[in-house]
C-alpha cells in the first residue's frame, strides 16, 4: 500500500495530466455545444503543454538561464531542461492559433444557423 | 454520445496511467529527457550563441526553425481569422452609434443618413458597448504608453530573462487590445490601420524567414546567424546573439499584429468598425 | 528453332490505327474520316503482312514498352498463333470499314466522328491482345479493347443501349478484375513471371490439382468476352449496336480475342502437359460442350436475326475452346483455324443481316419471306456463310470442323465428336430456315418487288467479299494450315 | 546552391506565401504569377532533390548548422524525395489550374487565400522532408490550420464542416505531440534517426508501446482511416473547389507518408510488424475500412461528395499495404500514394471544371457532357480507370503490388477487399459516365449547351492525365530504381 501511494505521489504530474487531458476529450466528444467544444479542445492541449512542462522539472534546480558570473562552470543538473518550454511555447502558440480559428468558425457558424447547439444546427440542417 | 465520450475518455486514460509506470517521478534530474540532449542547451549555451537565457537560445538558434513556423503558424491564424470573417464593403452595419461627450446623449445616425464630421464633442461609439467610464479611460490611456514600453523591453530583454519577442509581441498587442477595448475600435484603428497590420503581420514573419534566407545567400546553411558576422562587425558566435535578436524582432512584430488582426476581426464579426 | 528478333514492326502494328484516332476525332468531313481509316486499315494490313515471312521462318519479332515488374513488362511477341489473329482481324477491318461506310451513311446515323474514333482504338486494341508477349500485356490490351468497345456497342444511345452497356461492362470488367487479376496475381506470385511460355509457367509451381482447376475456370469464366456460358448473356444483349459494330467486334475482334486469351493462357501459361497431367481437360471439354448445345438450342428459337447469330457466335466460340481442350495438336491447330474461319462466315452472315436492314429495313426472321429475290447476292452469300458455320464443304468451315472431329476421335474423345456432330445439325436447324424462306417462301402481299441494287451497296459487296474468303480459304488452306501448325508446334513441341 | 535544395524546398513555397499575402494589399495582379513562380522553383528544386537523392543516396540538411540530436535536420531519403516530387508537381499544376475559380470567388480577399493556399503547400511540404519528430507537429499545425481556413471559405455549411475538422485534426494532432512527448521522456530525443535507434534497445517498454498506439492514433485521425474519418467527406465536400482540389490530393496523402514514415522508420519494421503482434489486426481492420468505404461511397449522390469518399478506400489501401509488412505491400502502399496524389488531382481537377461550368453536380444534370466537354471527360474517364485499377494507368500498378503482398502475407481478405473496391469504384464513376454519355441533346430542354472549361484548366488538367499514364507505363522503373530500395532493411 505505502509503495502504491508513493508511486502515486511521486507521479503526480502525470496523474493531474491525465485527467485534465480526459476531461478535455469528454467535452470535445460529448458536449453539444460549440463554444464548449472548443472549451474542451483548449483544455486538452493545455493538459499536453502541462505533461511537457513537468518533465522539463529537475529537483533542486533553477531556472535555464545562466548565471551572471557562473559561465565558465556550468552544470546541467542546476538548471531545468529547456527543451520542453521550447517546445510548448510553440505548442501554446498553436493552440492560440487553433482557438483563434475555431473561434472565427463559430462566429461564422453563428451567423449562419443561428445558434451553437449541434442538435439544432443538424435539425435545421436536416429540415433544409 | 455521452456513453460513447465517456467509453473513450475511459480507455485512453487507462492506457495512459498504464504507460505512466515507466516514467520517471517528478522531478528526477536522471530522467532520459534530462541526460541525452539537453544537457548541452544549458552547458554550451553561452559558448555557442553567447545567450545566457537558454530558452531563447534553443528556442530561436538550436530549434530556430521550429521556432519560425510557429511563427509561421500564427500568422496563417491571423490570415485565417481576416479571411474567414472579414467583410467588405456593401455590407456595413445598418446604423451607427455616436455619444455627445459632454451630456453623455447618444444619437444614431442611420446608414444612408448624413454622416457626422469629425467633431471633438462627438465620438464614435461602439452599439454593443454602452457603459462610458471616465476613470477606466483615462487609467488605461495612461497606462498603454508604460505597457508598450515594458513590452519593448521583453522583447530587447530575452537574451538575459524570461522573455523574447513571442511574450513581447503578446504584450505588445494586448496594449492595442486594450485600447480598442477601453475606447472603441474606430479609435484603435485610427492609431494602426489594418492595412498597416496586414503589412507588419507580414514583415514580421518575413523578417524572420529573410534573416534565415540572407544565412543561405551568405553561403551558409538556412537560419545559420554565424553566417551574419560576413556582414555584421561581429564574431560568429556574437553574430548567433545578433541573429537570434533579429528574429525575436521580427517574432514580437508578427505577433503584435496578428494578435490585434485576431481581435479585431473576432470582435467585430468582421465589419472592422465596432467592436465589442 | 526460330529466334528472337527486336523490331518495331508489333508497336507499328498496334499504334497505326491509334495514330489516326486523333485525325479521325477532329475531322469534321466525313470523306476524310473515312479516308483516313482507310489508310489506316491497309497500313495495318500492311504491316501485319510485312511480319508473316518472319513469323513463318519461324522466328520471333519482340518489342519492349515498359519494363514493369521484375520478370514481367508490357512487350509484344508476334508468333504464329498472334501473327494469324492479328491477319484475320486486320483483313476483316478493311471490309467492315468500307461496309461501316455504306451502313452509316444509308441509316444516317449519328455520332459517326466518335464511331470511327473507337473503332479504330478497339482496332489497336485487338492487335495489343494478338502480339501480347505475356499476361500482363494480353490484360492491358483486353481492358482497353473493354472500354473502346462500350460507347460502339451503346452507340444508339437509347434505353435499350444503356441497359446493354450495362450488361456488357458488368460481366466483362467484372469478370476481368474480379477473376483474371487474381488468378493473374496467383500466376505470378508463384512462378515470378507472366511470359507465355511453351510448356506453360506453372509446371513447377506445385499448386494442387484444385488449385488449378479453380485458376483455370477463373481463366476461362473471367475472359467472359469469351462468352462461355453462363457468362455469355452480355453477348445477345450487345447486338443492339450497329450491324458493323456487331459483325466485326462481336463477330471477330471482341469475342475472338476472349477465345484467344483462353487459348493463350491453356498452351502459354497452364501448359498442356500439365493440364493433361492433371486430368483437367475434360472438364473443361463439358463446359465448352454445354455451351456449344445450350446456345444452339437457344438460337433455334430467335426471330431476331442477329440476336439468333449473336446464340451462334455463342456456341461457335466454345468450338475454340473445346478444341483447345482436347489438349491435342489437331485440337489446338482446329481452334487456331476456327477463329478464322468463323470469323470470315459470321461476319459474312452479320453482314447480309445489316444489308438487309439497310436496303428493307427488316430485323426478324419471319419478315424475311422471299427477300431472296430483291437480294440474291446478298442472300447467295449467307447461303455459303451458313455453309461455312454448319461446316459442309466447299466452305471453309469444313476446314476447321474436320480437324476438331479428328482431334476428338485421336484423343478418344467421343463425347466432343457427339457434340460437333450434334451442334453442326442444330446450326443447319437454325441457319437453314432463313434460306429456305429467303428464296422458296412468297414474299407478302403489298411489300415492294424490286430488285435492290446490291452492286451500289457497300453492304453486300463486303458481304460477297467475306463470302467469297469462305470459299477460298477452303480451297486454298495453305497459308492457314500452315499458322496453325506452327503455332501448335511451338507451343507443343511437336 | 544544390546542397541547399532541402531548405529550398520548404522556404521557397514560405517566401512566396508572405510575397503573395503582401501582394494582395498592395498588388493582387500579382499574387498569382508570385505563386507560380514560387511552385515553380519549389517543384524544379524537389524534382532536382529527387535526382541527387537517387544518385548520391540520402541528403541532410542541418538548419542553423546544428547537427543532428541538438539541431533540427532535413532528411531526404528516396521514400519522402519521390513523395515531395509529387506533392510539388501537383500543387504546381493545380495552382495553374485554379487560377480562373479563385479569381471568380474570392477576388476580394485573394491575397489572404493565395497566401494560406503557398502556406498550406509549405506545411505538406515540410512535413514530408523533416527528420525530426517535433517539427513534423509544428508544420502539421501550419497545413492544418490553413487548410481549416480554406475549407471553410466554401459558404452554407462549409464553416460548421470545417469546425469538425479543426475538433478532430485537432485532437489528432495532440495524440501525436502526446506520442512524441512520451517518446522523449523515455528517450530524451526528438530527431527521427537518433530516436529510431535509442529504440532499438527499448522493445518491451509499455511506454513506447502506447506511444505507438497514440501516435498512429492521430494520424489515422488525420488521415480519415475509418472509422475516424467522420470529419473527412463533409470537409472536402463543402469546402470550395480551389480548396479542395488542394487539400484533397495532399492532406491525407501526407499524413499516410507520416505513417509510413513512423512505422517503418521510427519505430522500425521488426517493431511495428513483429513485436506488437498488431499488423494481422490493422490488416483485418483495413479492409473491412475499405468495404466501409465503399458502402459508403456507393451511397452518395453529390459528385464531389462521391469522389471525396474514394478517399476513403484509397487511405484504407495505402493502411493495409504498409501493415501487409512484406516487401510488395509495403512498395505497393508507397506506390499507391503517389500514384493517388496524381489520381485524385486528376479527377477532383476534372470535376472541379465540370463544376466551373455548372454548379450543381447531380447526376440529373450530367447528361450529354461527353459532347460537350470532351477533354474534361477524357481526363476523368482516365483519372477514373486509375482508381479503377485498369491498365496500363498507374492506379492498376500499385493495386497490382498490394494484391501480391495481400497474397503473399495470405491475407486473402484483404485481397477481396481491394477486389470488391476496384468494382465498386467501377460502379461509381461508370454511373456518372453513363449519366453523362446517355440524355444526349435534344431531349433535355432546358438545358443548355455548355462549354468546354477554359484553357487554363483544360491543359493542367489534359497534363495529368497524361501522366497518369506515363507514369503507369515507367512503373517499372519508378518501382524498381527509386521505391524498392527506400524500404528499410527490415522489410522482407
Amino acid at each position: 500500500m505505502d509503495r502504491i501511494l508513493e508511486v502515486v505521489i511521486a507521479k503526480y504530474n502525470y496523474w493531474i495530466y491525465i485527467v485534465l487531458m480526459m476531461i478535455g476529450l469528454y467535452g470535445v466528444i460529448a458536449k453539444n455545444n460549440l463554444v464548449k467544444k472548443i472549451v474542451g479542445m483548449s483544455i486538452f492541449q493545455t493538459a499536453i503543454i502541462l505533461f511537457f512542462i513537468s518533465m522539463g522539472m529537475k529537483k533542486g534546480a533553477t531556472i535555464p538561464i545562466i548565471i551572471h558570473g557562473q559561465e565558465a562552470s556550468v552544470r546541467a543538473s542546476d538548471y531545468i531542461n529547456p527543451l520542453p518550454h521550447v517546445l510548448m511555447l510553440t505548442a501554446i502558440v498553436v493552440a492560440v492559433s487553433t482557438l483563434g480559428v475555431a473561434l472565427a468558425l463559430a462566429v461564422k457558424v453563428y451567423k449562419e444557423f443561428d445558434t451553437l447547439e449541434e442538435d439544432e444546427i443538424l435539425e435545421k440542417i436536416r429540415k433544409s | 454520445m455521452r456513453i460513447l465520450g465517456i467509453l473513450v475518455c475511459v480507455a485512453t486514460g487507462a492506457m495512459l496511467i498504464w504507460a505512466s509506470g515507466e516514467f520517471p517521478p517528478w522531478g528526477d534530474p536522471n530522467s532520459p529527457a534530462s541526460l541525452h540532449v539537453s544537457p548541452r542547451y544549458i552547458e554550451k549555451t553561452m559558448e555557442e550563441t553567447s545567450v545566457p537565457n537558454a530558452v531563447t537560445s534553443v528556442l530561436a538558434d538550436y530549434r530556430g526553425y521550429d521556432t519560425m513556423f510557429e511563427t509561421t503558424v500564427i500568422f496563417a491564424a491571423g490570415v485565417s481569422c481576416f479571411m474567414l470573417l472579414r467583410l467588405f464593403s456593401g455590407r456595413e452595419r445598418s446604423s451607427h452609434h455616436y455619444r455627445h461627450i459632454l451630456t453623455g446623449l447618444t444619437l444614431r445616425v442611420r446608414r444612408k443618413g448624413k454622416q457626422l464630421p469629425e467633431l471633438e464633442e462627438f465620438e464614435p461609439m461602439d452599439s454593443l458597448w454602452t457603459p462610458y467610464d471616465l476613470i477606466l479611460r483615462t487609467l488605461c490611456r495612461f497606462l498603454i504608453p508604460f505597457i508598450q514600453l515594458f513590452a519593448l523591453y521583453v522583447i530587447a530583454h530575452g537574451h538575459h530573462s524570461p522573455g523574447g519577442g513571442f511574450q513581447g509581441g503578446v504584450i505588445l498587442g494586448a496594449s492595442m487590445i486594450l485600447l480598442a477595448i477601453s475606447q472603441d475600435m474606430r479609435s484603435a484603428l485610427r492609431r494602426i490601420r489594418e492595412r498597416t497590420l496586414a503589412i507588419f503581420s507580414v514583415a514580421g514573419v518575413a523578417i524572420y524567414a529573410g534573416t534565415g534566407a540572407l544565412c543561405l545567400i551568405l553561403g551558409s546553411n538556412f537560419l545559420d546567424y554565424a553566417a551574419l558576422s560576413r556582414i555584421f562587425p561581429v564574431d560568429p558566435v556574437g553574430a548567433r546573439s545578433l541573429g537570434i535578436f533579429l528574429v525575436e524582432v521580427g517574432v514580437g512584430i508578427a505577433v503584435m499584429a496578428t494578435m490585434i488582426v485576431i481581435y479585431h476581426n473576432l470582435a467585430s464579426e468582421g465589419f472592422l468598425d465596432e467592436g465589442l | 528453332m526460330g529466334t528472337e528478333v527486336n523490331s518495331i514492326l508489333p508497336l507499328l502494328a498496334v499504334m497505326v490505327s491509334a495514330a489516326v484516332v486523333p485525325i479521325l476525332a477532329s475531322s469534321r468531313s466525313a470523306n476524310v474520316r473515312e479516308a483516313w481509316t482507310f489508310v489506316a486499315a491497309f497500313g495495318k494490313v500492311g504491316i501485319v503482312l510485312a511480319m508473316l515471312p518472319h513469323v513463318l521462318r519461324g522466328d520471333k519479332l519482340s518489342f519492349e514498352i515498359a519494363p514493369v515488374f521484375p520478370g514481367v513488362s508490357l512487350a509484344f511477341r508476334v508468333d504464329a498463333m498472334g501473327e494469324l489473329f492479328a491477319l484475320v482481324s486486320s483483313f476483316l477491318w478493311i471490309v467492315t470499314s468500307a461496309y461501316s461506310i455504306g451502313y452509316m451513311r444509308g441509316l444516317k446515323e449519328h455520332g459517326q466522328t466518335r464511331y470511327y474514333s473507337y473503332f479504330a482504338l478497339a482496332m489497336s486494341s485487338t492487335m495489343g491482345v494478338a502480339f501480347s508477349a505475356n499476361l500482363l500485356t494480353l490484360y492491358v490490351f483486353y481492358e482497353l479493347l473493354s472500354f473502346a468497345t462500350y460507347p460502339l456497342v451503346t452507340h444508339h444511345q437509347d434505353e435499350e443501349g444503356r441497359s446493354a452497356g450495362r450488361r456488357y461492362l458488368t460481366y466483362i470488367v467484372g469478370g476481368s478484375i474480379g477473376l483474371v487479376l487474381p488468378a493473374m496475381l496467383v500466376c505470378y506470385g508463384s512462378s515470378q513471371t507472366l511470359d507465355f511460355t511453351p510448356g506453360g509457367i506453372l509446371a513447377n509451381s506445385g499448386l494442387s490439382r484444385f488449385e488449378l482447376g479453380l485458376l483455370l475456370f477463373m481463366f476461362v469464366f473471367g475472359f467472359a468476352k469469351a462468352a462461355i456460358m453462363p457468362f455469355h448473356s452480355w453477348l445477345p444483349a450487345a447486338m443492339v449496336a450497329p450491324t458493323p459494330v456487331s459483325a466485326l467486334l462481336h463477330a471477330v475482334a471482341v469475342v475472338k480475342v476472349g477465345v484467344f486469351s483462353i487459348l493463350r493462357v491453356l498452351v502459354g501459361i497452364m501448359g498442356f502437359e500439365l493440364l493433361l497431367g492433371q486430368a483437367l481437360g475434360g472438364i473443361l471439354i463439358l463446359v465448352a460442350s454445354v455451351t456449344i448445345v445450350g446456345a444452339s438450342l437457344v438460337a433455334l428459337c430467335q426471330d431476331g436475326l442477329k440476336k439468333m447469330l449473336a446464340y451462334s457466335t455463342v456456341g461457335q466460340l466454345s468450338y475454340i475452346v473445346l478444341g483447345a481442350s482436347l489438349l491435342s495438336e489437331n485440337g489446338l491447330s482446329g481452334g487456331l483455324i476456327h477463329i478464322a474461319t468463323h470469323a470470315f462466315g459470321k461476319i459474312t452472315l452479320f453482314f447480309c443481316a445489316g444489308a438487309i436492314y439497310v436496303a428493307t429495313g427488316k430485323q426478324n426472321i419471319s419478315e424475311l419471306n422471299g427477300i431472296g429475290r430483291r437480294m440474291p447476292l446478298t442472300m447467295a452469300s449467307f447461303l455459303i456463310a451458313s455453309m461455312s458455320i454448319i461446316g459442309v464443304p466447299p466452305t471453309a468451315g469444313f476446314l476447321s470442323k474436320w480437324l476438331l472431329i479428328t482431334a476428338s476421335v485421336d484423343s478418344g474423345r467421343l463425347e466432343g465428336l457427339f457434340v460437333l456432330l450434334l451442334s453442326s445439325l442444330l446450326s443447319a436447324g437454325y441457319l437453314i430456315p432463313v434460306v429456305y424462306r429467303a428464296f422458296f417462301l412468297p414474299q407478302p402481299e403489298g411489300e415492294p418487288t424490286s430488285v435492290v441494287a446490291e452492286w451500289r451497296s457497300p453492304c453486300s459487296i463486303a458481304a460477297m467479299v467475306t463470302s467469297f474468303g469462305c470459299l477460298l480459304m477452303f480451297l486454298s488452306p495453305g497459308l492457314l494450315l500452315g499458322l496453325a501448325r506452327k503455332a501448335a508446334e511451338l507451343y507443343l513441341g511437336v | 546552391m544544390t546542397s541547399h535544395l532541402p531548405a529550398l524546398v520548404v522556404t521557397v513555397p514560405l517566401l512566396t506565401a508572405f510575397a503573395a499575402f503582401a501582394a494582395g494589399w498592395l498588388r493582387p495582379k500579382l499574387c498569382f504569377p508570385v505563386g507560380l513562380t514560387g511552385l515553380g522553383i519549389t517543384a524544379i528544386s524537389s524534382i532536382w532533390l529527387l535526382a541527387e537523392v537517387l544518385e548520391a543516396g540520402t541528403v541532410t540538411y542541418e538548419l542553423g548548422r546544428w547537427p543532428a540530436p541538438w539541431g533540427i535536420v532535413y532528411v531526404v531519403d528516396r521514400l519522402n524525395g519521390v513523395v515531395l516530387a509529387a506533392i510539388s508537381l501537383c500543387a504546381f499544376i493545380q495552382w495553374i489550374s485554379s487560377r480562373a475559380s479563385v479569381k471568380s470567388q474570392f477576388s476580394d480577399r485573394i491575397g489572404a487565400f493565395y497566401g494560406l493556399e503557398l502556406l498550406f503547400v509549405t506545411g505538406v511540404m515540410g512535413i514530408t522532408v523533416t527528420g525530426d519528430a517535433f517539427n513534423l507537429y509544428v508544420l502539421l499545425e501550419i497545413a492544418s490550420i490553413t487548410a481549416y481556413a480554406l475549407i471553410a471559405m466554401g459558404g452554407g455549411r462549409a464553416p460548421l464542416s470545417s469546425l469538425n475538422y479543426v475538433f478532430m485534426g485537432t485532437i489528432g494532432a495532440c495524440f501525436y505531440l502526446l506520442g512524441v512527448g512520451y517518446l522523449y521522456i523515455m528517450t530524451g530525443s526528438l530527431n527521427m534517426a537518433d530516436l529510431a535507434s535509442i529504440l532499438q534497445g527499448m522493445r518491451s517498454s509499455q511506454a513506447i508501446l502506447v506511444a505507438f498506439v497514440i501516435i498512429i492514433v492521430g494520424v489515422w485521425l488525420k488521415m480519415g482511416f475509418f472509422p475516424l474519418h467522420g470529419w473527412l467527406p463533409n470537409a472536402y465536400t463543402h469546402a470550395p473547389w480551389p480548396a479542395t482540389t488542394l487539400i484533397a490530393p495532399l492532406m491525407t496523402k501526407v499524413m499516410a507518408y507520416v505513417m509510413m514514415r513512423l512505422v517503418l522508420f521510427l519505430f522500425g519494421p521488426e517493431y511495428s510488424f513483429g513485436v506488437l503482434g498488431l499488423k494481422d489486426v490493422v490488416v483485418w481492420w483495413a479492409s473491412l475500412a475499405v468495404v466501409a468505404g465503399s458502402v459508403i461511397a456507393l451511397s452518395q449522390k453529390d459528385l464531389k461528395r462521391m469522389i471525396t469518399c474514394i478517399i476513403l478506400i484509397e487511405i484504407a489501401y495505402m493502411v493495409g499495404g504498409t501493415f501487409l509488412g512484406n516487401r510488395s505491400g509495403t512498395t505497393g502502399a508507397i506506390f499507391h500514394l503517389v500514384n493517388d496524389v496524381f489520381m485524385t488531382l486528376c479527377v477532383f481537377l476534372a470535376v472541379s471544371s465540370l463544376a466551373f461550368r455548372q454548379r450543381e453536380l447531380d447526376m440529373d444534370t450530367m447528361e450529354g457532357l461527353f459532347s460537350e466537354m470532351p477533354f474534361t471527360m477524357g481526363a476523368l474517364v482516365t483519372g477514373a480507370l486509375s482508381i479503377v485499377g485498369v491498365p496500363p494507368t498507374c492506379g492498376f500498378f500499385s493495386k497490382w503490388l498490394l494484391l501480391k503482398g495481400a497474397l503473399e502475407a495470405g491475407h486473402y481478405e484483404f485481397m477481396v477487399a481491394l477486389i470488391l473496391s476496384s468494382l465498386v469504384c467501377l460502379v461509381l464513376f461508370f454511373r456518372v459516365f453513363e449519366a453523362a454519355y446517355f440524355g444526349h441533346g435534344e431531349r433535355s430542354h432546358g438545358h443548355h449547351r455548355m462549354r468546354e472549361a477554359p484553357l487554363g484548366m483544360v491543359v493542367p488538367l489534359l497534363v495529368v492525365a497524361i501522366g497518369i499514364v506515363a507514369l503507369g507505363l515507367m512503373s517499372g522503373e519508378v518501382i524498381s530504381s527509386i521505391i524498392e530500395p527506400a524500404l528499410p532493411r527490415g522489410v522482407l
